[in-house]
């Protein structure tokens, strides 16, 4: 058990015998080291099953939107980046910040086990990440690895630090910013001619087992009922029938959660499939940031998102579209 | 399923000529759903809306659909006829097959097959239909004039006749506009003054009408019968309570150098002033660009001269906040610009002129007390040349394209009160062609050429310049085919006239549309003239075009017309195409109120059965029918689709899609 | 070249469309060289319009017109007269056939003010 | 087989044009009454403001085999609801140029403000868009080919 972990556990069994909150968020473990879920602790004695480990990726802001129907105090853990998503939440209702205590916890990237196994390592009983290099142990023996090779993508561009919002924090060792562009994927894209771009995407898009695990996984995507599940909507569909309803679905959702999207990267990290998701976000994202200003969803849990604000003298399509125009 | 009737308008040939109305109306039959299908000559006419009626009962129809002219023509007549027939209007879709299709496309078998791809449009949009019922909204029994012309006066004074209570908004100091600037009128040469002046005191004397003089409409919500509007009351630094209009302070006033702005700055006025005699209200005003006091603090001797106390140099602008039920615009106008035109010399010659300058001159309380002296010298002009058309249908960049209508009459006005007056007046006037349709217009032109002796030029004027003090008129003589030069000693310069600049924020605060010329649009420009296109804001003046006094006039009884049968309701059915939230799929995230630009939406907690005796409390919107517009902006905005449109709903707009694709 | 192509050659050359104008006859009212023309600034247009060729071609007023562009300055509605003017004289130029223009036309000794730009548009024109 | 010179000769683009009830609806209007004419392809259909407009439909056009899909309402400032076009204005921006992203040619999209007054401009539009459409031809990318097949011809 590492440091951290430990303080975590510790914080959280105080709050749920001190009857400070009623229910905890966290992650349990799993079957092995490397997929621990997220979970909800009602007693101290539940946390013995409780683990912050480096394959703790998962974003728990979403789960609170339904913990938060029931009655009640809640705890939950949150790595800086999914403090984004909190405050998106709470901007749109969907949590009621009065019943959560947010404790921001320590986080240095959190570890690709698909990364870890492609190189090689098989049967995976540990990783631990310290400076540059991650400590991984098998049952075939130890080896270290480069920790950029093996963290996630989400990770890969860190968005920073700060928690956008904590009640309190856990965090022991400092944490590093990590310097990157985030916009470096999908620059490489517009630089592509259309006919690569669509090629590109078809042959992405086409993977697309319509699983809905990015829907689902989505902070943003917290609607009581999506309009591709409803028949009234005119788009719903129950299996996929063509490539271009993937498109649809994966167009429309970009476009929903456009201007709400904190890109925390969960989508691509739990596509079965592996498509890039995030490059459609950060696509919108991009383009808001040129056209309207910078504006990073979830950096406060007030004010509009740039798709429900206006300008008099915003770009007007046609050269928006050419990416001629920039925000003054 | 429903039960669909299709009506195919000939519109006499207008769709008949290109598109085989038989046709579409036979193969119309074959859709699903379509139980009965005609063609016939005019839709709108008595016994076309009689076919339409007794099919709707003849066939149970639960859906009706009609080819013919733009919805924004008859749908609401077929609408009607609908409802009298037992079904619910909004079971009605009209497929555009006149503007939209034969009136565009000279194919006959390309416009047959697009009036059919419209109609089958429209019945995939039926199919979706649901009856809608109109809701009610209250009326303010309170009309907002804004400007204080001729067109605001007489539009508030029968208003006031009808016994509403009329506000008049007038961002000069007193009310009279153009109008009260003018010396005689047209074609009967009556005196301005004395038929405007009585009118301006019959508004004073109204308890029913509020005068708000030095006032802006600052801002405007609501909507047709529910107006809300703040008035900012500018600064005046003169009591109107208190103020007697004794003058005493104009006496007093060391600041003299003012422009006369109502006598066309060709002469000055004091800092404080009363624009004219006969100014409505008689209450000085305080110019702050000019008043010592006001710019140095040293001064206030018109405070220690009024004997009333009514000056007050501390005064703020002041907002108030009023409802009314209805608005009526009469922002009027005001001559162009002509600095641009070099070749009339205007800016550099005093004694080129405008013709509501020359008014000025010609009126007995202008700067000259009626006496026709020219601005350079004070001398009598012996030889005066009219140039018309001046800036008016004109394409460059200085001018306008339109005609500005009232420049002919008046020209001839002038022309013959000048012979009159002056017979030893020597007097040309350069047109293109003079426009005098109107009740005795055309009499009253040949009147000045035939009894008065004004010589009329064919041709246009190419240039004026200055030699031995003369201003030497250089221009055609297309009739005679050469080249003339007058040498005049007065030019009189027929300017083209434009809307006044402050209706571009009026229009855009009403959301009133406004074509390329600033001129208001009026909601249909043969049946409609008065009306804007949105509801509750009526057009009197120069502010929807370009016309003389009798019509203005016309329009702004017109107009009073219009706001009295609005107020007369007490209630007025609302759209009913308004934005309905689904609450089973609303999340309550406040995206929708965010876009909304009414304040029609707003959020309630409610409980929610779940299965097993469970309750659920959610966040959920609630858009209030009377307020919402039915614009659809929520509706895009909401992610989980629980906010559509009844009337255009996601589904149905997406049926006309596929209809359209299909094809 | 029939006489419905040439005066669709001299609508095409002048650049102008003379339905457009409104007859006011401003260009002639401004014109400095009006004296002198047998025919009119205001006439060309109208002689355009009306499909008068043989009035167009044999006026005189072409070798008058001084290219001022006052006409077409002052024109309200858009309407080239000089441009009409020169699209004639360039029909009428050109009619003659060879080159209208030789090296042997330009005086030995050229006008100092007159820009080198004029006499290579000259020869442009003038010539086949 | 038809040659490939056959084809591209009967292509004949499926314009879908969403116009807002007020000004561009009326504009379409005016075109009509002052007879100015533009393709039969291209087919209106009326909604009460740009911002009505969800992705969706433009979407659903495309996949049910349009070729090019324009949006036209009132000028930015002139909207019968006040900010509705301002809206449309940012969410198309995002929108086309997101389907750009996606391989989607830049063309087959586009907004125009179209008055009441701008029966000219209406028609120029749709003119100038439907022979952009044509050069481009058909739409195989964002296209469901199945509707066309199962579809009335």
């Amino acid at each position: 058990m590492n440091k951290t972990e430990e303080q975590i556990v510790k914080r959280a069994a105080e709050l749920l015998d001190n009857k400070e909150v009623d229910k905890v968020i966290g992650w349990k473990k799993g079957e092995f080291c490397f997929d621990p879920s997220p979970a909800a602790f009602t007693s101290s004695d539940e946390l013995k099953d409780f683990v912050y480990n480096d394959f703790c990726g998962a974003n728990l802001s979403k789960y609170l939107v339904n913990e938060c129907k029931s009655g009640g105090k809640i705890a939950v853990f949150l790595k800086p980046c999914d403090t984004y998503s909190f405050n998106e939440l709470v901007k749109e209702h969907r949590v009621n910040k009065e019943k959560v205590k947010v404790i921001g916890v320590e986080c240095h990237g959190k570890l690709d086990i698909e990364k870890i196994k492609s190189k090689g390592i098989a049967a995976v009983t540990g990783a631990e990440e310290s400076g540059g290099k991650v400590a991984v142990t098998s049952l075939y023996g130890n080896a270290e690895l480069d920790k950029n090779e093996v963290l996630l993508d989400k990770c890969l561009t860190c968005k920073g630090k700060k928690f956008a919002v904590a009640d309190e924090i856990i965090v022991l060792n400092e944490m590093e910013e990590t310097k990157n562009d985030r916009f470096s994927g999908v620059e490489a894209l517009e630089k592509m001619s259309e006919e690569e771009r669509f090629a590109f995407w078809k042959a992405e898009l086409s993977k697309c087992i319509r699983c809905n695990a990015c829907r689902n996984v989505c902070p943003a995507c917290t609607c009581n009922k999506c309009v591709f599940d409803n028949n009234a909507s005119g788009v719903a569909t129950k299996a996929p029938a063509d490539t271009f309803e993937e498109q649809m679905f994966h167009i429309i959702r970009a476009f929903h959660v456009a201007g709400r999207c904190t890109d925390c990267g969960e989508c691509s990290r739990v596509c079965p499939q592996h498509i890039p998701l995030h490059l459609l976000n950060r696509k919108f994202i991009k383009d808001i940031n040129r056209l309207y200003g910078e504006f990073q969803a979830g950096e406060t849990d007030e004010g509009k998102n740039p798709l429900i604000e206006y300008r008099e003298s915003d770009a007007e399509p046609s050269s928006a579209v050419n990416g001629e125009v920039r925000h003054a | 399923m429903q039960r669909i009737g299709v009506f195919i308008c000939w519109c006499g040939s207008n769709i008949a000529a290109t598109v085989d109305v038989e046709r579409v109306a036979e193969e119309i039959k074959r859709e699903p759903g379509v139980v009965f299908s005609a063609n016939y000559q005019y839709m709108c006419s008595e016994n076309g809306q009689q076919l339409l009626k007794n099919a709707i009962k003849e066939y149970r129809l639960t859906g009706v659909v009609v080819g013919s002219c733009s919805p924004r023509m008859h749908e609401a007549t077929f609408r009607k006829a609908a409802e009298s027939a037992g079904l619910n209007p909004y079971m009605v879709e009209i497929a555009n097959i006149r503007e939209h299709c034969s009136w565009i496309h000279k194919d006959r078998e390309e416009a047959t097959k697009k009036a059919l791809v419209l109609v089958r449009t429209a019945i995939a949009k039926v199919n979706l239909n649901a009856p809608l019922t109109a809701g009610e909204s209250p009326v303010t029994k309170r009309a907002l004039v804004i400007g204080g012309g001729i067109a605001g006066i007489q539009a508030a004074l029968d208003i006031a006749e009808a016994g509403f209570a009329v506000d008049i908004v007038e961002k000069n100091p007193t009310i009279g506009g153009r109008m009260a600037q003018l010396d005689k009128t047209f074609p009967t040469l009556d005196c301005s003054a004395c038929i405007l002046t009585p009118k301006m005191v019959d508004c004073a004397q109204s308890d029913k009408i509020d005068i708000l003089t030095y006032s802006e409409v600052e801002d405007v919500k609501g909507f047709v019968g529910n107006f809300k509007v703040k008035i900012r009351r500018k600064a005046r630094y003169v009591d109107e309570t208190k103020c007697t209009g004794c003058k005493l302070c104009m006496e007093n006033c060391p600041s003299k150098k003012g422009l006369n702005e109502f006598n066309m700055n060709l002469n000055t006025r004091p800092a404080i002033y009363i624009p004219f005699a006969q100014a409505i209200p008689n209450v000085a005003v305080i110019d702050p660009e000019q008043c010592i006091k006001l710019k140095t603090g040293k001064c206030g001797l018109c405070q220690m001269k009024c004997t009333v106390g009514a000056i007050d140099y501390t005064m703020q602008d002041k907002f108030i906040e009023r409802d009314y039920g209805a608005i009526v615009v009469a922002t009027g106008f005001r001559p162009i610009n002509i600095d641009h035109f070099n070749e009339y010399g205007y800016s550099e010659n005093k004694d080129v002129i405008t013709s509501l300058e020359l008014e000025r001159l010609m009126n007995a309380a202008g700067p000259t007390d009626g006496v026709l002296l020219r601005p350079s010298d004070g001398k009598h002009p012996k030889v005066i040349t009219f140039v018309q058309c001046v800036g008016s249908r004109d394409l460059t960049d200085c001018g306008k394209p339109y005609c500005s209508k009232i420049c002919c009459m008046y020209t001839a006005k002038h022309a013959m009160l000048i012979r009159e007056k002056y017979p030893d007046t020597e007097v040309h006037v350069f047109y293109i062609d003079v426009r005098c349709p109107g009740k005795n217009y055309d009499e009253f032109y040949r009147r000045a050429c035939e009894q008065y002796g004004v010589d009329y030029i064919k041709g246009m004027v190419g240039k004026i310049y200055n030699e031995n003090g003369k201003l030497m008129v250089q221009g055609s003589n297309l009739i005679e085919n050469e080249q003339v030069t007058i040498a005049s000693d007065l030019v009189v310069l027929a300017t083209a006239i434009e809307p006044e600049p402050s209706v571009r924020k009026i229009a855009t605060l009403l959301t009133a549309s406004i074509d390329t010329n600033n001129f208001l649009t009026e909601a249909h420009p043969k049946l409609k003239p008065v009306e804007s296109p949105t509801a509750g804001v009526y057009l009197a003046g120069v502010c929807q075009g370009p016309k003389d006094i009798p019509e203005t006039v016309s329009q702004a009884s017109a107009c009073a017309a219009k706001v009295i049968g609005l107020l007369a309701k007490d209630s007025l059915k609302t759209n009913p195409c308004v934005a309905q939230s689904d609450e089973s799929m609303c999340n309550g995230c406040s995206q929708c109120a965010n876009v909304c630009a009414y304040g029609a939406i707003t959020y309630v907690d409610k409980e929610f059965r779940l299965g097993g005796g469970k309750t659920e409390t959610r966040r959920v919107a609630y858009v209030n029918p009377a307020v919402c517009q039915g614009c659809g902006a929520c509706t895009v905005t909401c992610p989980s689709g629980a906010m559509d449109l009844k009337g255009f709903a996601s589904k149905q707009i997406m049926s006309e899609v596929e209809e359209i694709c299909r094809a | 070249m029939t006489k419905q192509q040439q005066l669709e050659n001299i609508k095409r050359l002048s650049g102008t469309e003379p339905a457009k104008c409104m007859k006011c006859g401003k260009c002639s009212g401004r014109c400095p060289a009006y004296k002198d023309m047998d025919i009119k600034p205001h006439q060309f247009v109208n002689y355009l319009e009306k499909g008068k060729l043989d009035k167009l071609l044999a006026s005189k007023a072409i070798w008058n017109c001084l290219s001022c562009m006052a006409c077409v300055e002052r024109c309200p509605r858009g309407v080239a007269p000089a441009g009409v003017i020169e699209a004639v004289r360039e029909t009428v130029k050109r009619a003659i056939g060879g080159n209208g223009m030789k090296a042997e036309d330009i005086p030995p000794v050229v006008d100092e003010f007159i820009p080198q730009q004029l006499l290579v548009s000259a020869y442009r024109k003038y010539n086949k | 087989m038809q040659s490939v010179t056959e084809t591209k000769n009967e292509f004949v683009p499926t314009i879908v044009a969403f116009c807002c009830n007020w000004c561009s609806y009326a504009g379409a209007d005016l075109a009509g009454s002052s007879r100015l004419s533009y393709p039969a392809n291209v087919k209106i259909i009326r909604v009460p403001c740009s911002c009505r407009v969800n992705p969706m439909f433009v979407l659903k056009a495309f996949q049910q085999g349009a070729d090019g899909v324009i949006l036209c309402g009132c000028h930015p400032g002139d909207c019968h609801y006040v900010t509705g076009n301002y809206y449309t204005r940012r969410r198309m921006s995002l929108l086309f140029g997101f389907l750009n992203y996606l391989g989607i040619e830049k063309d087959r999209t586009r907004v125009e403000w179209v008055s009441a007054a701008e029966g000219a401009k209406f028609s120029a539009v749709m003119n100038d868009f439907a022979k952009r459409i044509n050069e481009l031809g058909e739409n195989k990318r964002l296209k469901d080919l199945r509707v066309k097949e199962n579809g009335h011809e």
